[in-house]
């Protein structure tokens, strides 16, 4: 990390650590509240939201490592908060767009929380998206609907990619517009999900990108969010790790602590050495991104297949380790399990990354 | 003729009535509880009904020798009846009684016991919980703290059970409780059969990783329980409680609804255009696991020839619960899979029996991740895989 | 196992234990003996080779399973001679031939060494092989070349697959007649190779089998093989496990015998459950064969998708638990590991048994 | 600019530099020595024949310090050389001397020691084994028996040693010895440099489990070392070999030849319709394999932006090392997988650089199935991955 980088991630972690409480999250959570307020102001006021912005938007020009150190901090402190798909959208889908700067500000300021919606079912998803956009007499019109958006409660606006004449089309809308009919449902990972139909007038400047240009930023879009879920992946398998590694420490059966029986230990090493792996290749990829090199899409891919399967192997042995706490609500780690699998197919699976892994090796 | 099969007679007949038996007896609403069973309980309201249904029809308990109530099946007779019940969606009530409690009381139990006891269970009347873990003592179950002291014809009993599924629910318990602690670990234990309602036991009930509750801590504080509750000899609990180990073994068929979750899993990427369908590796490791699958139902059926022939399976029984539990966890993987984010909505009120509402996702995934989540347990309850895996380097490889 | 079967097993395992020395056996295979003749006159002598054969031919009429308990010691003794390969062609490829009484006796009684030659190369096997049976004025002439013919060097006749005009043949051919040119090399599982080159006539009661009966022959053939190979993969994996469990026991390292580290034992415990879960599947694929019930194509090919895998992982296991010992050419463990290596592609590989299941599951 | 690579300069020339020199030096007789290697070592005398090459060029041990005869060069510039030595197929030398022993002078030795004995190690003339394995010692090391009885000037040597590597062809081996047995294991044991021509001391080499010999056990038989062979302080011979493994930290490149190994696959499954290109999985097994090895490349990166930084990789280095060399066992089963039956010819005499005879498989199966028998070896030898797995257990998580 150069200098710049240890000071941003110090200081995040400063913040989490003092205020992102797990028991005061688990009550939100329980009340439906997935985002709250007051930390989502704090994120704003910190700098977050603006972090893959250019400067020449007002924003701080920094880059996919600099998203990936917060989205790490997401995994290690379970942050409900749409903080990865934020910076995702913000990057691949706002700020190209020629409406922009109607948008940017509100969401970088934190009054609008905008979260992409792709998905349409268990289908192969963004290839051909069924909602549509459409010009009628009074200008457009967005029509079909999506489904199973994560942390699509905490959303104000959507960005639907929508199919269009010229092909895709990102459309911002918000949640509360006419037409807009949504159906919210607790989730499994804490951030709750939405199942939304559309059936609504669109303004020019509600279209943010379309044709080429959309197709460009769903490819960015994707891209960016593998790389992104991976480094929260990291953050909570590592998370996972640590917490097994206190836990097996104090833990006596039979007379010893956990942490001396070397079966245990030797399944712990195991998860080390394939967290730091997974660090390698996440850092690598964002330096790959930031750096626009020929093998970023290919870094991106190995990435997200290499997370995703020590996020979920690592996470199992947590359970496994830890034993019937672990199965918990109250307890931490099965926590830490439940995110690393919606992360698992958030998007991109690890099957369909590995398959465009393939692609682009050529 | 298939020599695996240690019975290869005619059971057509038999299987025959089951069927028609169950689809008699089970509504539509029990036989949606049956399948929205996310761990080893279905709704709970559901399985007591089945319970009492079992019962009237005489099923109730068909392991149980005919005396106290069983049916007098054989061995495949008893696997038909769980196939088809496991097939048809029968929900599972809560089996402590039944599985766990009642061959204990056959066995040690004084005639004044059996006859208080084992009518209750059968019938699903009487609820009971298992009290053995404790807060400091999981695979160490014998460094338990819980005590019992004597008091003239009372036990005093104090300390704290916890993993006690169902405490919430059950109207007794029976309690591995610490009489003597001057002697070693497991010589200085009794079992003890408590009613629920006695003064000074609490319950706390408290969520699982699902979101649902199943499980409970129990409280006791200076609970009196009669001597006359005591289970075998004083100081003789952790010989009543192995004996328990003795009689499982063989017991387990897990292949029925590993071949259940297959057959899902089938249906789900069948359904629609699947992302996971179209990654050409998911098939093959859908074939794999159903070789392992085979692989074990064969197990499963050499253990049967071991038991119809009289002799003991020995650490097979071991083998198949690493290996059982495992292969369910791979499937609930694969299934997870599968479902992607179609298995993160968290409705509970639709594991109950009477919700007729939407679901958030396809009908297949609304279990899935529940399932999933509750698939890590399997390999931690009731001896973890890594108890069974030291229990096969001990007996069987003599390491 | 019957109380036949169990007869047959312990005659057989008391004669190679008191006879089948592993230091002789190293010693014979360094100077390019892999069959050695005693033992093959005493394997025709005890039955072994007239196991498969029917009744009405003058054989023992028993089925795959006792094949298979041969094949499981042949494993576990680490047996050079081509015993499951000539059990295999006896019973698909000799047995049902119209020639079968010219040849049959020969081979049971131990005079003959008959192994089939299939493989051409890398290509995929036996789909259509580029020997060639044609009709020549003086009869007929093989022309083609075969490779890699496991145990070849101890084949008196090969049985050689050809293309013919009415699709396959099966034709025995002596290794020593005019127009066969064999190269014998040795190999790492001990049991010898050999590549031959045919230029030859044959004559009609060379043909064994032509057409659709060669075809069916094919089929039963590899399932055959691919049980044998099961059957002799868990032989020899159980055997490599016992071999890991005494020797633990004895191995003193940091002042406790390795068997105490339990990590090392969880590892043999896993090798064990893994074993056992194959016997199963093994011996269900001989019953099933046996009872030629609809299931048993599929059982076939689930048997040595699972034996391969076991026997790598329980093989490398072996090894690695034993440490540098292991890797000597001295002691026995490497051998099972290198005899499983080679069992593992013999006439088909874990790969195609497994498309093979899933084309029969439908 | 890829700020994962610490050396983000135009090294290009340089690299140049090497391949012209590799161009002009290496024959097409130790290219195939090189390409034919299966293990640590390539044929002994084609090694020896281009150390001495490479002495004469100046580039005899890279590593080490210019003083000594080193060459200067910066981390990265290292990486180069070895990356394109492998990539042009050169054999390695018995690098013993080079790489374990003259760290070893270098720090502990007298002056009289350095200039006796570094000359020989970098031009190739003394070949030198390792004598530090025993029967009865192998992942517990500080337990080894071999004897050093000081005499007047002598010590006097008995016992033995195994797996020692090349010692049938060295006239050196570096010994550690117990000189004190009063005291506990670590702290009594010295390090010794013996001539293999001294009286007292045979070698019997035994073949491997691929045939080929590479392993000797010596024998020590009151064989008497002058005490001025002595290396470091008497009693101080466990300090002066822990040094060695402070010095090699970070100096592992394992994906070099891991990407070697899956160039080798592809061109095998891409030679011929070949059955296990057939399978579909077998690409995916591939792929994932490719990412295990950029993870594993990345982390080398780390590794060396951390010792270019002055710091100390820590345990890095022992996770790359059980990394590296199961991953080589990975792409040592694809390869053998994809090269089926094609492997099991045993042609020990294809090995010799001067063979040009055919081979009883196609080129690239040659050396695949002594490549797969000896990976077995690399999570043995150096520390087990057992004991690899013990240190990051100790060391990085502080279990």
């Amino acid at each position: 990390m150069t200098e710049d980088q240890t000071l941003l991630h110090d200081a995040s972690d400063r913040y989490l650590r003092d205020s992102y409480d797990f028991n005061a999250r688990r009550e939100r959570i329980a009340l439906g509240v997935y985002t709250d307020p007051q930390h989502w102001r704090a994120f704003a006021e910190m700098g977050w939201l603006a972090l893959p912005v250019p400067e020449i938007l007002d924003g701080l020009g920094l880059g996919t490592r600099e998203c990936a150190i917060l989205a790490e901090l997401c995994g290690q402190y379970l942050i409900t908060e749409p903080l990865i798909d934020v910076l995702a959208a913000v990057s691949a889908l706002i700020a190209p767009s020629p409406h922009a700067e109607r948008w940017l500000g509100h969401v970088v300021g934190g009054e609008l929380i905008t979260v992409a919606a792709i998905d349409e079912g268990a289908g192969q998803r963004s290839k051909k998206p069924s909602t549509k956009l459409t010009q009628v007499d009074s200008g457009w019109r967005l029509t079909g609907s999506k489904q199973w958006i994560n942390a699509g409660p905490s959303a104000t606006h959507f960005i639907v990619l929508a199919t269009v004449e010229e092909g895709f089309a990102w459309v911002i809308c918000p949640r509360d517009a006419a037409g807009v009919n949504c159906e919210d449902f607790p989730t499994h990972d804490g951030r709750g999900g939405t199942n939304c139909a559309f059936n609504t007038e669109i303004e020019e400047n509600q279209i943010l990108l379309s044709g080429e240009p959309a197709q460009a930023a769903l490819d960015a879009y994707r891209e960016l969010a593998m790389i992104l879920s991976s480094a929260e992946t990291l953050g909570a398998a590592n998370a996972a790790l640590d917490t097994t590694v206190e836990y097996t420490k104090q833990r006596v059966q039979f007379g010893q602590p956990l942490s001396s029986f070397q079966a245990l230990q030797h399944r712990m090493a195991n998860m080390l050495i394939q967290i730091e792996l997974t660090r390698s290749l996440v850092y690598a990829a964002c330096d790959a991104a930031d750096g626009d090199t020929p093998d970023q899409s290919r870094f991106a891919r190995a990435a997200k297949v290499k997370a995703s399967s020590v996020g979920r192997k690592v996470s199992q042995e947590a359970i496994q380790l830890h034993g019937g706490i672990a199965t918990t609500d109250e307890y931490i780690v099965g926590h830490f399990f439940k995110r690393i699998t919606a992360l698992d197919s958030w998007v991109c699976s690890r099957g369909e990354a590995l398959k465009e892994f393939m692609a682009v090796s050529g | 003729m298939n020599a695996s099969n240690p019975y290869p007679g005619d059971y057509s007949a038999f299987r025959e009535t089951v069927r028609e038996f169950l689809t008699a007896g089970l509504t539509p609403e029990l036989a949606r509880a049956g399948e929205r069973t996310t761990s080893v309980f279905s709704d709970f309201e559901a399985g007591r009904q089945w319970q009492s249904i079992l019962h009237a029809k005489g099923w109730g308990a068909p392991e149980w020798p005919l005396e106290y109530g069983g049916t007098g099946w054989d061995i495949q007779q008893r696997y038909i009846f769980l196939e088809e019940c496991r097939l048809a969606n029968a929900p599972n009530p809560v089996m402590m009684g039944v599985q766990m409690l009642g061959p204990m009381l056959m066995h040690f139990g004084t005639e004044a016991q059996k006859s208080a006891y084992l009518p209750g269970i059968i019938s699903g009347d009487d609820v009971w919980c298992q009290g053995y873990s404790e807060p400091g003592s999981g695979s160490d179950l014998a460094s338990l703290k819980t005590t019992a002291n004597r008091d003239g014809d009372e036990y005093v009993v104090n300390g704290t059970k916890i993993w006690t599924s169902m405490a919430h629910y059950a109207n007794w318990i029976f309690c591995l409780v610490r009489t003597d602690k001057s002697v070693k670990p497991q010589a200085g234990i009794s079992f003890l059969l408590i009613d629920m309602a006695t003064p000074g036991i609490t319950v706390t009930p408290f969520s699982s990783l699902d979101g649902e509750i199943e499980q409970c801590q129990v409280f006791f504080e200076d609970a009196r329980v009669p001597v006359s509750n005591l289970l075998g000899e004083e100081n003789q609990g952790w010989t009543v409680a192995k004996y328990l180990l003795e009689f499982e073994r063989g017991g387990q068929h897990f292949t029925i609804d590993l071949k259940k979750q297959l057959r899902k899993l089938r249906r789900l990427i069948g359904s629609e255009a699947n992302a996971a369908a179209e990654d050409p590796t998911f098939v093959y490791r859908i074939a794999e696991t159903e070789i392992d699958v085979l692989a074990l139902e064969q197990t499963e059926l050499r253990i049967k020839g071991t038991v119809a022939a009289g002799e003991h399976p020995g650490a097979l029984s071991s083998l198949v619960k690493v290996s059982g539990t495992e292969l369910g966890q791979q499937c609930a993987e694969l299934l997870i899979e599968a479902a992607g984010q179609g298995a993160m909505p968290w409705q509970s009120e639709v594991l109950s029996p009477e919700y007729e509402g939407p679901t958030a996702a396809p009908e297949e995934c609304v279990t899935t991740m529940a399932e999933y989540i509750n698939s890590r347990s399997t390999t931690i309850y009731g001896g973890t895989a890594e108890i069974q895996r030291g229990i096969i380097a001990k007996h069987v490889l003599g390491l």
